[in-house]
Parts: structure tokens; C-alpha cells; sequence
């Protein structure tokens, strides 16, 4: 059987690797990638802990699907948005949206 | 006499035994039966596409008052049979064109994976009464779950022949795919509610009436939308030849054009033979508990029937424009799905539980036609609502056309 | 090392070196094919986690949904394609940094925790299960319902925002 | 359960080889004479003429958007489906509602006209 | 299945309304405030029904009450619950709440102009925003937990924000007039900090009782846990005690909410949204529900004792005194009716202070049942006194549409021209009471109640049993609500005088129409709640009719906290509390009316006499009366500083500003002195060293040695060419690269760019990980 520790080491390195898509990309397509990956990586944790600690009980299948559906919506409202930037702005390079700027 | 009653079933055990008695370890003896049975069943669809290639060029032909592939002319065989042989041959020796422009890795991975999509889809489907790659528990959400990957296929040798033809032909076929994928999926939700399992060969097991004849509006539902889905007429859009010169198969050539034929043709098959799973019964028939090996007979010949309509439809009908076939889906198809997943769902609970099962299949059949007749009156409704726009739309211009 | 575990190796292997690729390639497109095989890792790792459902729900939302929006998304917005826009921007060796001290904090973390060792086996009806709780009024049935004014608020939001005008 | 998966993973295995298989055949029978106008992108015979990566027009998202928002909808209500005989009336009811909340924004969708292809 | 689950729905109907306006009916105005007031028409009479089943069951407090659960979310092994909770203070919520809301959404139909050429361009949005803000205000009432009441708490906060800005588009001439943008930023920034407080208590009432439903919270078992448990605070390695800490950190909420000092300065900005929101939101509804916070967190401020009632009670006692005395010097009428609306919920958290202070049950009752009597019959006024001034304010700027339309202009309009015309201000009006009776005598009927007429004004008998209460508890904040009273009552006889009393002062004023049926209707029905309401709390010890009325409010809202307050309550409840010996106040006190009345008619006197009689205003622009008499008793000053609201908003800007300035300054001087000193540092090195070879150079050449000399000189010339090129201008190069490094460094802190702020969360998120990990890890790790 594979220890626990495998699935946790290898969901924080997705996580992380999908953190720094998240920062370092210029592109919002390529950030939303990034997050994307954040979400598998919780998901894994989840199912694993599921798995490895109550396989009986369906909270843990049951909120997996919860987070595919955030995941869906997230990333249908997220690329309108860029493709709204896009249709405005002609960019999506994300250094040139700086409208948070005071 | 047993033996060749369950001919295929007794193979694996023997072969397992054999391998075990020439020494091999278990697993490895197991790997090496499950690779085997793998090749066997991989190599079922193949063969068939090979000669319904032919079947299909002669009846096309018939249809359109043509002879199609002959004696007379220079088709080798008898009957041109093997022609297709002759075509295989002629793409294997033919020059593969990669275009400069292309995507190249992209480019050559495309033909791969779209034929691997094609070929894995046979592992859930039950050829015959025990006769099943694997009896997952997820059967048919397995199938439908491949089918994306076909989607990113097609994705990919668009985008990687880097041809505006392709490129659009690519989107065209995908938001063809994705959206027809809603009714395929949705009335697939249907025969699981009434079947009660995901399972292939449960859901063929649970057929005491083939489902054609409980919920017809679903299997009508799964039939259109799943042409849709393999893009055959009329939703041959995606390649139409005199629009965007064959899709996004454009710049394909030799062996990995035939690929992509290869795959477009298996899928057709995989669909007619999925669609007699679910709803004609599958292996289900007469003597098939006597003898088993009649069940995958069975099945070919439900098959065959399914891919005959496919023919018909090919043979006879115009394409769509792509607005017509998205309006068609988003605007018909989903809203009945969903409405009929709703009546399944209610009927089948008004049904006592208890009951007998004729009563259950009455019960659903009625409702079904019932819900037929409704959208019928609905879209006749509709259709002279719109008509009486577009005369009083006409009449308006006249009317301005008129003094000028 | 058990089959299983090398299973687990190759999945993992395919799940992260697809996902470095993704955040690492300049080409937007080959990004998202690569985002897409880390997903089928993803798939691969719930199969050895016998949760076969959830496998074929990522493979159908997030290789068939999602993969296919990001996709559109790229195609729709051009200028992505342009190779002289450089992939990262100034901060990135910093977000390297960041990403690498964090994924220390929870390796070390994960590493020097008693881990339970795995509880029973998991049901075979277990969909079925999922089923009834999803509309069980003492179980899910609440964010069963709100999950789909979520996904009618994400359509008509994104549809609002998204169409051409 | 395993077992079967396994099955999947030689048959994944054995799909490949299928697929591999033929342009291997091919690699090795095709005649190779490179000649960059048969390399040219083909257009109908004329020049190609820019690249093929154009914008293409928004409508295509929103059908995929619609799409992805009915495919979740049928992933939550798939194990319905598998449990629905052993339910009762209320679930159903509830699984309805579910529905009809959906067929709402389908139907708004289309009010505003988002689903012409225009 | 009582009949109470109905409170469910209570919520439920604006919220749909919201829906409704938001996606589908946005386009049509009158469609919108249709649904809009069919929403909370159903609300009221569901409320209704709710009130009446709960008044004759009837509930009472503790396991008395009326619980709902429904399980909201089960998460493994614990389970989120969503609960309604009915007892008393929900119950007498629940009368004040829908009325007024219905009365103001009907009320702004009419002030938005329906149908009319200047109806608001974006009516139906208002619409969609109070029925948002009706669904918080109600759930908040009837949620049954504190996760729940903090939600909606939320929700009212965003509905508040986006009211007050509604006109976001409005600008002043005047730069120093705070605009709508801004002030609904300071109204959600200012709350913010008490909401902060109010989380925080959530997080500790959380760790430290394991529940946050009512029921549990509030039960004494509970209760008597808290008062023994300790809060640990992690870093700092500090022990607090529970009760007082939480009790603290709610009111800290409450400071926020209500507007209480020091954190009321939003109050008067906000209002700059439209006067229905002012009315509901800030004065009737959402201000009032820091009170109904105080109230229901009563119990336990109750059992820490000490410290923490002291502080809610000072805070009321000062807040109120504050309000009265700032509002007699404001010159907008909705300024005025602003801070008034502070004071009075000073008086409302000063009373709960009092109870949670006192040493008898009798008092501990009477105290809070003033409070939140106090607090519905104080809904009922102001909402009506801010709905009669927005009348006002219409009316004077049809006024001054129709003056202008006819193009009469005196000297004294165009020395109005150049500056706008506010048609707030209180010096533009004037003799109203001809041109807008209905207004007038609704206005005045608030007015007196505010001012607290006795026997025959609502606000009398509400303030009156405070003060009788505060006088037997606490005689400092006696005589503090006491002067504030007076004041109260002189600044609304002002407000009055200056309104609608006198001549008219302007055009606007001559030409004010009475505004239309719409808003004048739900007018009066207020007015006759502000005058009748009182009647059903006269203390059953007040003579001669005390006896006739029952106290009904006292026999039922006393139930929601008798069982903490440990009477041996028999069916008479408060009565027999009063006959117990050492209960104080229970023979009727004549001292405190007597005083209470001296200082009320004594003020509301003096402003009309003041305003009305010997020196009214016959000019705009001439001074007020107020102004005049301080200036020649030379106390211009502090006239200055009252008008300006005691300069709190002066204060706050100098405090952030000079501290922002600090934070800019250090980093000023470390560019200045680090930086900038390596550079010269290296410059003078690279000078000196320069000059020692060249003096060297010098030194050879005056030697002798020409030819020997000139190798060495080129030798060394070129080794000194060298250093200066390379060392001194790569030292220079270096550090000038390293200071241009540094600055765009800190100048890329403030790019407007999400990934920057992106990054800098996850390195504070690390951080702060790091440190737990710091100072836990080991601990938490081998658990």
C-alpha cells in the first residue's frame, strides 16, 4: 500500500508548482493554468485523506465534486473576463491591467 | 461439445493455464492472458471497419444511384471487397507532408492519440455474454469520458497544421462536440436511472425489454446526438469538403490522414454498436444462454442494423449549416433532454415499486410518446409562430418597398 | 515496491513533470496540452486511490470542460501566440523563491507528522452512496441545490460578461 | 476493482502500439522527397497568406461555457441516477428542482440572445 | 412544526425580490419597486403573524425560546447549522423592522421621483438594493447563531456601502465637502474596524464554547465555563479571561455599527446617500442593530461584570452627551437628525450598560428592558423625522426649480448662484409650515417625541424609565443623559424654529410644494407610532395611569434575560421582582422625572424662544443666533470646534497622515543615509585614493630621473588609469545600480498589479506560518 506521506509530498509540490505559475506568468491564460493546478493539488489531498482516513464515509467523494464545480465556474467567469480585458484592452499580458493601481 | 459453447470465455482460463504450466509466474501469466484478450479485442473493430468501409461505399452508391466499387471496374476482389486492403497499402507508401509552417510535435502526436481514443473505448463494451474487456463500474461514464480526450485531438491537429482551414474546421467540430455532448450525456443519465448501474453489462443484463421500447425518446436523444458527436451527415460540417476543403485534417497526408479516417470510421461503429448496448438489447436474443457465442452474433447484427440508419442518414441527408445544428442542439435537444429526464425520473417513481414490470415498461412507454407528442405540438406551435413573423416581417418590406 | 507503488511513481512523475512544464513553456498552447496530461496523472493517482468516479469526473469536467475552455480562450485572445512577449515577468525568480520555501514549509510539515495508516477498504457502492447523500436532507442536499444556483450565476455572469456586444 | 484497471492500463498500452503501430509501418515503407512547395500550407493553391493562429470569434466560448456548466450539472446528478431506485419521492423532487433551476439559466441564456450565432 | 418556522421565510421574501430586480426586472422601474414592496409586504405580515403567536404562546428567554435548526452543511464529523431563534427581543424586532421598512420603501417611490422627469436613472437598482438590505436586517433578527447573525451583519454593511455612494457621480464645487464615493468608503472602512473586533470575538467565543448557537452560548452552564476558561493569545504568551475579552470584542462591533465613539465618524458623511436610505439604514435599521447586538450579547456581559460594563456604559454615556451637544450646532437639517441619532443610541447602549452594571434584578431588568424599549420606539421617530426632513429637502429643491423657472432673481439668489445651492441647509428654508403642513405637523410629532414630551410622546416614556434607571443605578450618567436630554430637546426645537417656523429665507423656501401622497402617507403613519407607541410601557408604579396600562413591553421582554438575572420570577415577573426587599426604585421616584422634565421643556423653551420668538432668522446668510451669542462671549472658538464636529475627522486624518508620513520618512532616511553614503563613501575612496597616486605621480616626475622616470610614470599612470577606471567608477557604478536597484524595488510595492499583491500575500502567509511553526512546531507536530 503507498504511505499517505507520497500523495501529501507530491499535492504540495503540484501546489507549489501551480503558486508559482500564479506569479510569475505574464499571461492571465497561463495564471488561470496556475490555478487550475492549485485546485487539482487540494483535490488529491482530499481524496487521499478520504481514502486514508474514512474510505467509509462520502464526505470526502462529495466535496471533491464541490470543488469541481467551483473549479468549472472559476475558470468559465475567470477567461470571460480575460477575453472582456481582451475585447477592451487588446492585451492579456496581466503587468498591463493595472487598474488596482491607487 | 461445452467447450465450444463458451468457446471465447474458456480461452483465457486455458491460456492462463497453459502459460502457468510452461512455469510463468501468476501475475506475469495473468498480464500476458489481459494482453492478449487486449490485442483480440482491439483488433475487433479493425477488422470490422475494414469491410463496413466497403459495405458502406456499396450501399452509399446504391442510394445515390450509383454501382459504387465493383467487378467490372479495377477494384480487386470479388465484389471489390478488398479494396480497402488496397487503400490501406496505398497510404502506408505514401509520402508524409509536414508543412513548414506546422506545429510539429503537436502535429504528429494528433493522428496517435486520436486513433488510441478510438481504439480504447472497446475495453467496457460487451461483445458478447461474458465477453468484456474490463466490467467497470463506471462503464459508460468511462466511454464518455474518452470521448473528451478525441476533443483534444482534433484540438490539436488543428491547431498544429497551423491552417486557417484546419483551425476553423477544429473549433467548428469541437463546439460541435461539446455541444451535443449535453443530450449524449443527459440521456445517457436516463438508461442509468432506469438500468441502475453504470455498467455496460449490467445495463445490457437489465434489458428485459430493450430500452427502444421503454424510453424511445431517449434512445432517439442518445442516437442523434451521439451522430453528432462522430460529425456524420448532416453534421459533417466540421470537414465539409466545398467550405473549409476537409476540416482539420487538411494538411494530413499518407498513413496519419488514414488515421484520422481510420478513427473517424471506428467511432462510428463504436457509437452504432454503443447505441444496440443500450438500447437494442446488446448480446440479448434468443439460445444465448444455450449457446453463448450467439450473443456477440446478436450484436453484430443489432450493430449492423444501427450502422445501416447511419448509412441511410448519410447517403440522403443535406448538411447543416452551423447555426441551424447549434440552434437545433441548445434550442431542442437540451430542453427535451432535460424535460425528459424530468418525466423518467417521475414516472418511474409514480410506478409502485412493487409492481409488475410490464406495468413499469407500459407505464414509461406512455409517457415517453406522450412527451413526444407534446414537443411535436410545441414545435408545430413554434414553427407557425415563426413562419407568421417572417410573413409579417415580409409584408412590412413590400409595404416600404411598395411606394418607392 | 509493490505494482501499486510503482503505478504511483509514473502517475506522480507524469502529474508533475507535465505540471513544471506548464508553468515553465513560453507557448501558451503547448502550456495547456501539457496542463491537460497532468490532469490525466491526476485521473491516474484517483484510479490507485479507488476512486474510479472521481477519475472519470476529472477526466470529463477538467480534460473535456475546462482544457477545452482554456483552449478556446487561447484561441480567442491572439496576441498570446506572439513569441517575443517574454512567459515570465520581473518577480519570477522572487514567486520561485516564495513557491520553493513554501513547498519546504509543507514537506517538512507533511514529514514530521504521524500519518494514519490507511482506514478499511472502500465500499463498492459507494457512488450509490454519494447518490443518496447528495439528496439526503440530512446529508448534502443544500449545497446540492446551491451548487446549481452557483453554476446559473457562473453561466449567466460569464455569458454577460463574455459576449460580444 | 484493480484488477480491472489494470486491464485498462494494458489495454491503454496495446491502444498505443495501435495507434503507433501504422506510421511506424509507414516510416519505414514511404518514399521520403522533401520539397518546401509541397511544405507550403495549403490554401486552396493560393500563397498562404498570414498565420493561421486569427482570432476567432467569442461565440465559440460561450457554447463551451454552456457547455461546461450542463456538463457539471450531469456529473452531480450521475450518481443520482445509479442510487435512483433505491431513492424516494423527495429526492427526486429535490434532483428536479436541481434541474429546473439549470433549464432557468438555459432558458435566460437564450432570452438574451447569447445562443445566436450571430 | 410551530407556527413560528414561519420566520423562516421572513428573510427569504426581500431576498427573492433582489433576484428578481437584479436579473430579470432591471429594465422596468415600476415592475421593480412593485416587486420590491409585495416582498416586504409579505415580510411584514409574516412578521405579523410570527409577532402575535409569539406575544400570546408567549416565548420567553433560555430553553423558553423558540429554536429552529436545520443542518446546513455536514463536514465530517462536526455539522454548520443554520437556526432561527424567536424569544422576546426577536419578537419586539421583529414588530419594528418590517413597518419601517415597508413605510420607507413605499416612502421612496416617491422621493425618486417615480414617473416624474427627474425619476433617478437608476431607480430599480435602488429598489434591488434595499430589498438586499431588508433580506440582512431581517436575517440578522432572526438568525439563531452568531455565524449567521455576523453574515447578514455583513451583508447590511455592503448594502450600506453601496447606498451611501449610490450617487457616486455627485460632486461638490466645494472641495472640502466630503462627496458620496467618499463617505460610503469612510462608512465601510470606519465599520470595517469594528467588524474586525466582532470576528475576532466570533474566533474566541468559537475556541472557547465550541458552538456559536444562542441556545448553547447563552446557557448558564455555559456561561459559568466561560467565566472559569482563559483565552491563551499564542505569540504574545498571555492569559485573558473569556468573558470580559469576548464581551469586549463584540462591543467593539458595536462601536462600529451603531456609531459610538470614537469610531461614529461615518455617521454624519453617510449621509450623502439618498434620505429613505438614511431613514432605514442609519437611523432606523442597521445602526440600531449594533444595539440589538449589545442586547443580545446582554448575558454574558452580564456575567463577566467588572470592567466590562463599565466600558459599555461610559461609551453610551459620552456617546450620547456627544451627539447632543455637536447636533445643536449643525446648520444641515440631516446633520442635525445625524447626530442626534447618535446620542439616542448612546442613550439605548448606555441603559444595557446600566442593566449589565446594576446590583439588583429589578434594576438589571428595568435597565434593559428600557434599552430596547428605547430602541423600537427611537426606530419609529427618527425614521419618521428623517423621512419628513427628506420630505423638506424635496421640497425645498422643487423650489428652487420652479424659482429658477421663473427666472426671478434677486441680488440675493445670484450671491447664491456662484455658490451652489444646499438645499440641506437649514438657513435656506423657513416658514414651511404654510407651504408643507402635513410635513410639519408629522415633523413636529417626531420632533417632540425625540425631545421626549412627557405622557403623550413615545420618546418620553422610553428615555424617562433610562433615566429613572440610570438615576437609581449610576447618578453620574444620570446627570450626563440628563443635560444631554436638555440639549436634545433645545437643538430639535431649533431644527423646527429654523425649518418651519418664521418667515421663508429663500425663493426654494417661498416656493417649497407639499410632496406627494406617496411620501406625506407613510409620514403619518409613523407619527402616530412615534405618539402612540410609548402607552404599551408606562411603569406599572407611574401614578395614576400607571395602573390603568399594563407595562406589557416589562412583562415581555423581560423573559429574554430573567433566568441570568435569577429572580424568583412568579406569574407577576416583574412585579414580584419588585417586591423583593433590597430591589431599589420600586415605590415610583419623583426625583428623576421631575429633573428629567425641568431640562426637557426647559430646552425645547429656550430653542423656540431663541428661534421662533426673540432673534429668528430673516437672512440666509446672516449668522445664527447660537454663533452670534458665543462670538460676543468670546467663545468663537469653541463654536468652531463643535460645528466641526469636535474636529474627530480632523484628528483621525492628522493621526494617519502623520503616520504615513513617518513610514515614508524612514524610508527617506534610509535612501538618505545608508544609500546615499555608500555612495559618497565610495566617491571620497575612490578621490583620495586617486589623488595619493597622482601626488605620488607628481613626486616622481619632479625627480630627476627622466628617462627611468618616464617608464615608471606611464607604468604608474597607466596602473593608476586603471584603478580609477575599473576600482573608483566600478565602486561609483556599483552603488549608483545598487540605489536605483533599491528604489525600483520599493516603488514595484505599489505597482496596481494583482500578481505583486499576489506575491506579497504569499510571502506574509509564509511568514506568518513560519513563525507558528517557530514557536509551535514542535508541540503541534508530535501531538
Amino acid at each position: 500500500m503507498i504511505p499517505l506521506e507520497w500523495y501529501l509530498i507530491l499535492a504540495a509540490v503540484l501546489f507549489c508548482a501551480g503558486l508559482y505559475g500564479v506569479l510569475s506568468r505574464r499571461n492571465a491564460v497561463a495564471i488561470l493554468m496556475g490555478v487550475e493546478l492549485m485546485l487539482n493539488s487540494v483535490n488529491v489531498n482530499l481524496v487521499a485523506f478520504w481514502r486514508y482516513t474514512e474510505p467509509a464515509a462520502v464526505t470526502g467523494q462529495a466535496f471533491a465534486l464541490f470543488v469541481y464545480a467551483v473549479a468549472a465556474a472559476e475558470a468559465a467567469v475567470g477567461l470571460a473576463l480575460i477575453i472582456a480585458i481582451w475585447r477592451t484592452r487588446d492585451t492579456v499580458v496581466l503587468e498591463e491591467v493595472d487598474l488596482l493601481k491607487g | 461439445m461445452e467447450f465450444f459453447n463458451d468457446f471465447i470465455a474458456n480461452v483465457g482460463p486455458w491460456l492462463q493455464g497453459l502459460l502457468e504450466g510452461i512455469g510463468l509466474p501468476e501475475v506475469w501469466a495473468r498480464v500476458i492472458v489481459m494482453g492478449v484478450g487486449g490485442i483480440g479485442l482491439a483488433l475487433i473493430p479493425l477488422v470490422a471497419v475494414i469491410f463496413l468501409i466497403w459495405a458502406a461505399r456499396k450501399l452509399i452508391a446504391r442510394m445515390q444511384d450509383r454501382i459504387g466499387p465493383n467487378n467490372s471496374g479495377p477494384y480487386p476482389g470479388p465484389y471489390a471487397l478488398f479494396q480497402t486492403f488496397a487503400d490501406a497499402i496505398k497510404m502506408l507508401t505514401k509520402e508524409d507532408v509536414i508543412p513548414t509552417a506546422a506545429d510539429r510535435w503537436v502535429f504528429n502526436i494528433a493522428p496517435i492519440v486520436i486513433l488510441t481514443v478510438a481504439v480504447l473505448i472497446w475495453a467496457v463494451i460487451p461483445v458478447g455474454k461474458d465477453m468484456i474487456g474490463a466490467d467497470l463500474n463506471i462503464g459508460i461514464f468511462y466511454v464518455l469520458s474518452l470521448g473528451s480526450g478525441g476533443m483534444i485531438a482534433l484540438m490539436m491537429a488543428g491547431w498544429g497544421s497551423n491552417n486557417k482551414y484546419a483551425l476553423l474546421g477544429a473549433l467548428r467540430a469541437v463546439a460541435n462536440m461539446v455541444s451535443y455532448e449535453v443530450p449524449q450525456i443527459l440521456s445517457v443519465l436516463t438508461v442509468v436511472m432506469v438500468a441502475g448501474s453504470f455498467s455496460m453489462q449490467e445495463i445490457t443484463k437489465a434489458q428485459t425489454v430493450p430500452f427502444l421500447f421503454v424510453i424511445p425518446v431517449t434512445a432517439l436523444l442518445f442516437f442523434v446526438s451521439s451522430l453528432a458527436e462522430v460529425g456524420r451527415q448532416p453534421y459533417d460540417l466540421v470537414e465539409a469538403d466545398s467550405e473549409i476543403v476537409a476540416g482539420y485534417f487538411v494538411e494530413y497526408s499518407g498513413m496519419k490522414f488514414g488515421q484520422f479516417y481510420l478513427s473517424e470510421f471506428m467511432n462510428n461503429f463504436a457509437i452504432s454498436v454503443i447505441t444496440a448496448t443500450l438500447f437494442l438489447g446488446g448480446w440479448k436474443g434468443p439460445f444465448v444462454d444455450s449457446v453463448p457465442i450467439l450473443g456477440s452474433l446478436w450484436l453484430l447484427l443489432k450493430s449492423l442494423l444501427v450502422f445501416f440508419v447511419l448509412l441511410w442518414l448519410w447517403g440522403t441527408m443535406p448538411r447543416l449549416r452551423i447555426d441551424q445544428m447549434l440552434n437545433f442542439n441548445w434550442k431542442f435537444l437540451t430542453p427535451v433532454a432535460l424535460v425528459n429526464v424530468c418525466v423518467v425520473a417521475l414516472v418511474g417513481k409514480a410506478v409502485p415499486p412493487d409492481a409488475d414490470v410490464w406495468l413499469r415498461v407500459g407505464a414509461l412507454l406512455g409517457a415517453n410518446v406522450l412527451l413526444a407528442l407534446a414537443v411535436l405540438v410545441v414545435l408545430a406551435a413554434a414553427g407557425r409562430l415563426a413562419r407568421r413573423r417572417d410573413e409579417t416581417r415580409q409584408a412590412a418590406q413590400v409595404e416600404e418597398a411598395s411606394p418607392a | 515496491m509493490t505494482l501499486q507503488q510503482v503505478l504511483f511513481i509514473i502517475f506522480g512523475a507524469v502529474t508533475l513533470g507535465a505540471a513544471l512544464m506548464v508553468v515553465t513553456r513560453r507557448n501558451v498552447f503547448h502550456a495547456a496540452l501539457f496542463l491537460i496530461l497532468s490532469f490525466f496523472g491526476v485521473a491516474g493517482l484517483y484510479v490507485l486511490l479507488e476512486a474510479p468516479f472521481l477519475a472519470a469526473v476529472q477526466l470529463f469536467i477538467y480534460v473535456g470542460g475546462i482544457a477545452i475552455l482554456i483552449l478556446f480562450a487561447i484561441m480567442l485572445t491572439r496576441d498570446m501566440m506572439n513569441p517575443n512577449v517574454a512567459g515570465a515577468n520581473r518577480q519570477w525568480w522572487l514567486a520561485a523563491l516564495v513557491a520553493l520555501a513554501l513547498c519546504t514549509v509543507l514537506g517538512w510539515t507533511v514529514l514530521n507528522h504521524q500519518w494514519a495508516a490507511p482506514a478499511g477498504d472502500v465500499p463498492p457502492e459507494s457512488i450509490v452512496n454519494l447518490g443518496k447523500a447528495l439528496v439526503d436532507p440530512a446529508g448534502l442536499v443544500l449545497p446540492f441545490e446551491v451548487t446549481s444556483i452557483l453554476l446559473l450565476v457562473a453561466l449567466i455572469g460569464a455569458v454577460t460578461i463574455a459576449r460580444e456586444r | 476493482m484493480l484488477d480491472q484497471f489494470t486491464f485498462i492500463g494494458i489495454f491503454l498500452i496495446v491502444a498505443l502500439i495501435f495507434g503507433v503501430a501504422p506510421l511506424t509501418i509507414a516510416f519505414v515503407l514511404r518514399p521520403k522527397k522533401p520539397n518546401p512547395r509541397k511544405a507550403e500550407t495549403y490554401e486552396c493553391g493560393l500563397q498562404p497568406h498570414g498565420e493561421a493562429w486569427v482570432q476567432f470569434k467569442a461565440q465559440y466560448y460561450i457554447f463551451a461555457l454552456a457547455f461546461v456548466v450542463f456538463d457539471v450539472e450531469a456529473v452531480f446528478l450521475l450518481p443520482w441516477a445509479l442510487a435512483y431506485n433505491q431513492l424516494g419521492l423527495y429526492a427526486v423532487v429535490e434532483a428536479i428542482i436541481f434541474i429546473l433551476i439549470l433549464l432557468g439559466a438555459l432558458v435566460y441564456v437564450w432570452r438574451k440572445n447569447a445562443l445566436e450565432w450571430m | 412544526m410551530s407556527i413560528l418556522n414561519l420566520a423562516w421565510l421572513i428573510p427569504a421574501f426581500p431576498f427573492l425580490a433582489f433576484l428578481a430586480i437584479a436579473l430579470f426586472a432591471n429594465k422596468d422601474n415600476e415592475l421593480s419597486h412593485i416587486l420590491a414592496i409585495i416582498a416586504i409586504c409579505a415580510s411584514f405580515v409574516t412578521a405579523q403573524i410570527v409577532f402575535w403567536s409569539a406575544v400570546l404562546l408567549p416565548v420567553g428567554g433560555g430553553d423558553y425560546a423558540f429554536l429552529s435548526i436545520v443542518d446546513w452543511l455536514p463536514t465530517g464529523t462536526t455539522n454548520f447549522q443554520a437556526s432561527v431563534w424567536i424569544d422576546p427581543l426577536t419578537t419586539v424586532m421583529l414588530f419594528m423592522v418590517p413597518i419601517t421598512c415597508l413605510m420607507i420603501f413605499i416612502y421612496s417611490v416617491g422621493y425618486m421621483n417615480f414617473g416624474t422627469p427627474e425619476q433617478d436613472i437608476r431607480y430599480a437598482r435602488f429598489f434591488a438594493y434595499i430589498a438586499l438590505f431588508a433580506t440582512g436586517m431581517l436575517g440578522m433578527v432572526v438568525s439563531g447563531n452568531l455565524l449567521m447573525l455576523f453574515i447578514f451583519w455583513e451583508v447590511m454593511g455592503l448594502c450600506s456601502y453601496l447606498l451611501i455612494g449610490f450617487w457616486f457621480e455627485k460632486n461638490y464645487l466645494d472641495p472640502n465637502k466630503i462627496t458620496p464615493r467618499q463617505a460610503g468608503l469612510k462608512a465601510f472602512i470606519t465599520t470595517r474596524v469594528g467588524d474586525l473586533f466582532f470576528l475576532l470575538g466570533l474566533l474566541a467565543l468559537y475556541s472557547a464554547a465550541g458552538s456559536l448557537q444562542y441556545r448553547d452560548v447563552f446557557s448558564p452552564e455555559m456561561l459559568h465555563h466561560l467565566s472559569e476558561s482563559t483565552i491563551h493569545l499564542a505569540p504574545l504568551n498571555l492569559y485573558l479571561p473569556a468573558l470580559p475579552t469576548i464581551a469586549l470584542l463584540f462591543f467593539g462591533g458595536t462601536v462600529g455599527k451603531s456609531a459610538q465613539v470614537p469610531l461614529h465618524v461615518w455617521l454624519p458623511d453617510a449621509m450623502e446617500g439618498p434620505t429613505p436610505v438614511s431613514a432605514l439604514i442609519h437611523a432606523a435599521t442597521m445602526v440600531s442593530a449594533g444595539v440589538y447586538l449589545v442586547a443580545r450579547m446582554w448575558p454574558l456581559t452580564f456575567a463577566a461584570a467588572g470592567v466590562a460594563p463599565g466600558v459599555v456604559l461610559w461609551i453610551g454615556a459620552i456617546t450620547a452627551a456627544y451627539g447632543a451637544t455637536i447636533g445643536a450646532f449643525q446648520n444641515d437639517i440631516k446633520g442635525v437628525l445625524a447626530f442626534s441619532t447618535i446620542s439616542q443610541l448612546g442613550y439605548m447602549i448606555a441603559a444595557l450598560g446600566l442593566g449589565a452594571a446594576a446590583t439588583s434584578p429589578a434594576l438589571q431588568i428595568g435597565a434593559y428592558v428600557a434599552g430596547v424599549f428605547h430602541l423600537i420606539t427611537h426606530a419609529f421617530f427618527k425614521a419618521l423625522l428623517f423621512l419628513a426632513s427628506g420630505s423638506v429637502i424635496h421640497g425645498i429643491e422643487h423650489g428652487h426649480h420652479h424659482a429658477h423657472a421663473h427666472g426671478e432673481h434677486h441680488e440675493k439668489e445670484e450671491a447664491h448662484e456662484h455658490k451652489e445651492f444646499n438645499p440641506n441647509d437649514m438657513k435656506n428654508m423657513g416658514g414651511l409650515r404654510k407651504r408643507m403642513p402635513r410635513t410639519f405637523w408629522t415633523f413636529l410629532a417626531g420632533g417632540l417625541a425625540l425631545s421626549g414630551v412627557p405622557l403623550i410622546t413615545a420618546g418620553f416614556w422610553s428615555k424617562d424609565e433610562i433615566l429613572a434607571m440610570a438615576w437609581d443605578i449610576h447618578p453620574a450618567v444620570f446627570w450626563v443623559l440628563t443635560v444631554s436630554a436638555g440639549l436634545t430637546a433645545f437643538y430639535t426645537a431649533r431644527q423646527i424654529s429654523m425649518t418651519f417656523l418664521g418667515q421663508p429665507r429663500t425663493k426654494a423656501a417661498e416656493h417649497a410644494p407639499e410632496s406627494v401622497p406617496s411620501m406625506t402617507v407613510p409620514l403619518i403613519i409613523l407619527a402616530v407610532f412615534a405618539i402612540s407607541l410609548g402607552w404599551v410601557g408606562i411603569p406599572d408604579n407611574f401614578p395614576v395611569i400607571g395602573p390603568l396600562v399594563p407595562n406589557w413591553v416589562h412583562g415581555f421582554v423581560e423573559k429574554t434575560i430573567e433566568e441570568y438575572v435569577h429572580v424568583e420570577h412568579t406569574a407577576g415577573g416583574y412585579l414580584a421582582s419588585l417586591a423583593l426587599p433590597e430591589a431599589g426604585g420600586h415605590a415610583f421616584n419623583w426625583a428623576p422625572l421631575i429633573i428629567v422634565f425641568c431640562f426637557a421643556m426647559g430646552g425645547l423653551g429656550l430653542g423656540f424662544l431663541v428661534y421662533w420668538k426673540w432673534m429668528p432668522l430673516t437672512r440666509a446668510d446672516e449668522l445664527d443666533p447660537l454663533e452670534r451669542g458665543m462670538r460676543t462671549l468670546g467663545l468663537g472658538f469653541l463654536y468652531e470646534f463643535l460645528r466641526r464636529r469636535a474636529m474627530f475627522d480632523e484628528l483621525y486624518q492628522w493621526i494617519f497622515i502623520q503616520g504615513s508620513i513617518l513610514v515614508a520618512g524612514a524610508f527617506a532616511w534610509f535612501d538618505r543615509t545608508i544609500v546615499d553614503g555608500i555612495v559618497n563613501g565610495a566617491g571620497w575612496l575612490g578621490r583620495t585614493l586617486s589623488n595619493l597616486s597622482y601626488r605620488y605621480v607628481d613626486v616622481a616626475i619632479i625627480d630627476a630621473f627622466v628617462n627611468l622616470v618616464g617608464q615608471v610614470m606611464t607604468v604608474i599612470a597607466s596602473a593608476n588609469r586603471w584603478f580609477d577606471t575599473t576600482v573608483v567608477n566600478g565602486a561609483v557604478d556599483m552603488t549608483g545600480n545598487a540605489t536605483t536597484w533599491a528604489g525600483k524595488r520599493l516603488r514595484e510595492i505599489q505597482t496596481g498589479q494583482v500578481q505583486s499583491y499576489l506575491l506579497m500575500a504569499a510571502v506574509s502567509v509564509l511568514v506568518l506560518v513560519g513563525t507558528y511553526m517557530y514557536i509551535y512546531g514542535i508541540l503541534w507536530l508530535n501531538r
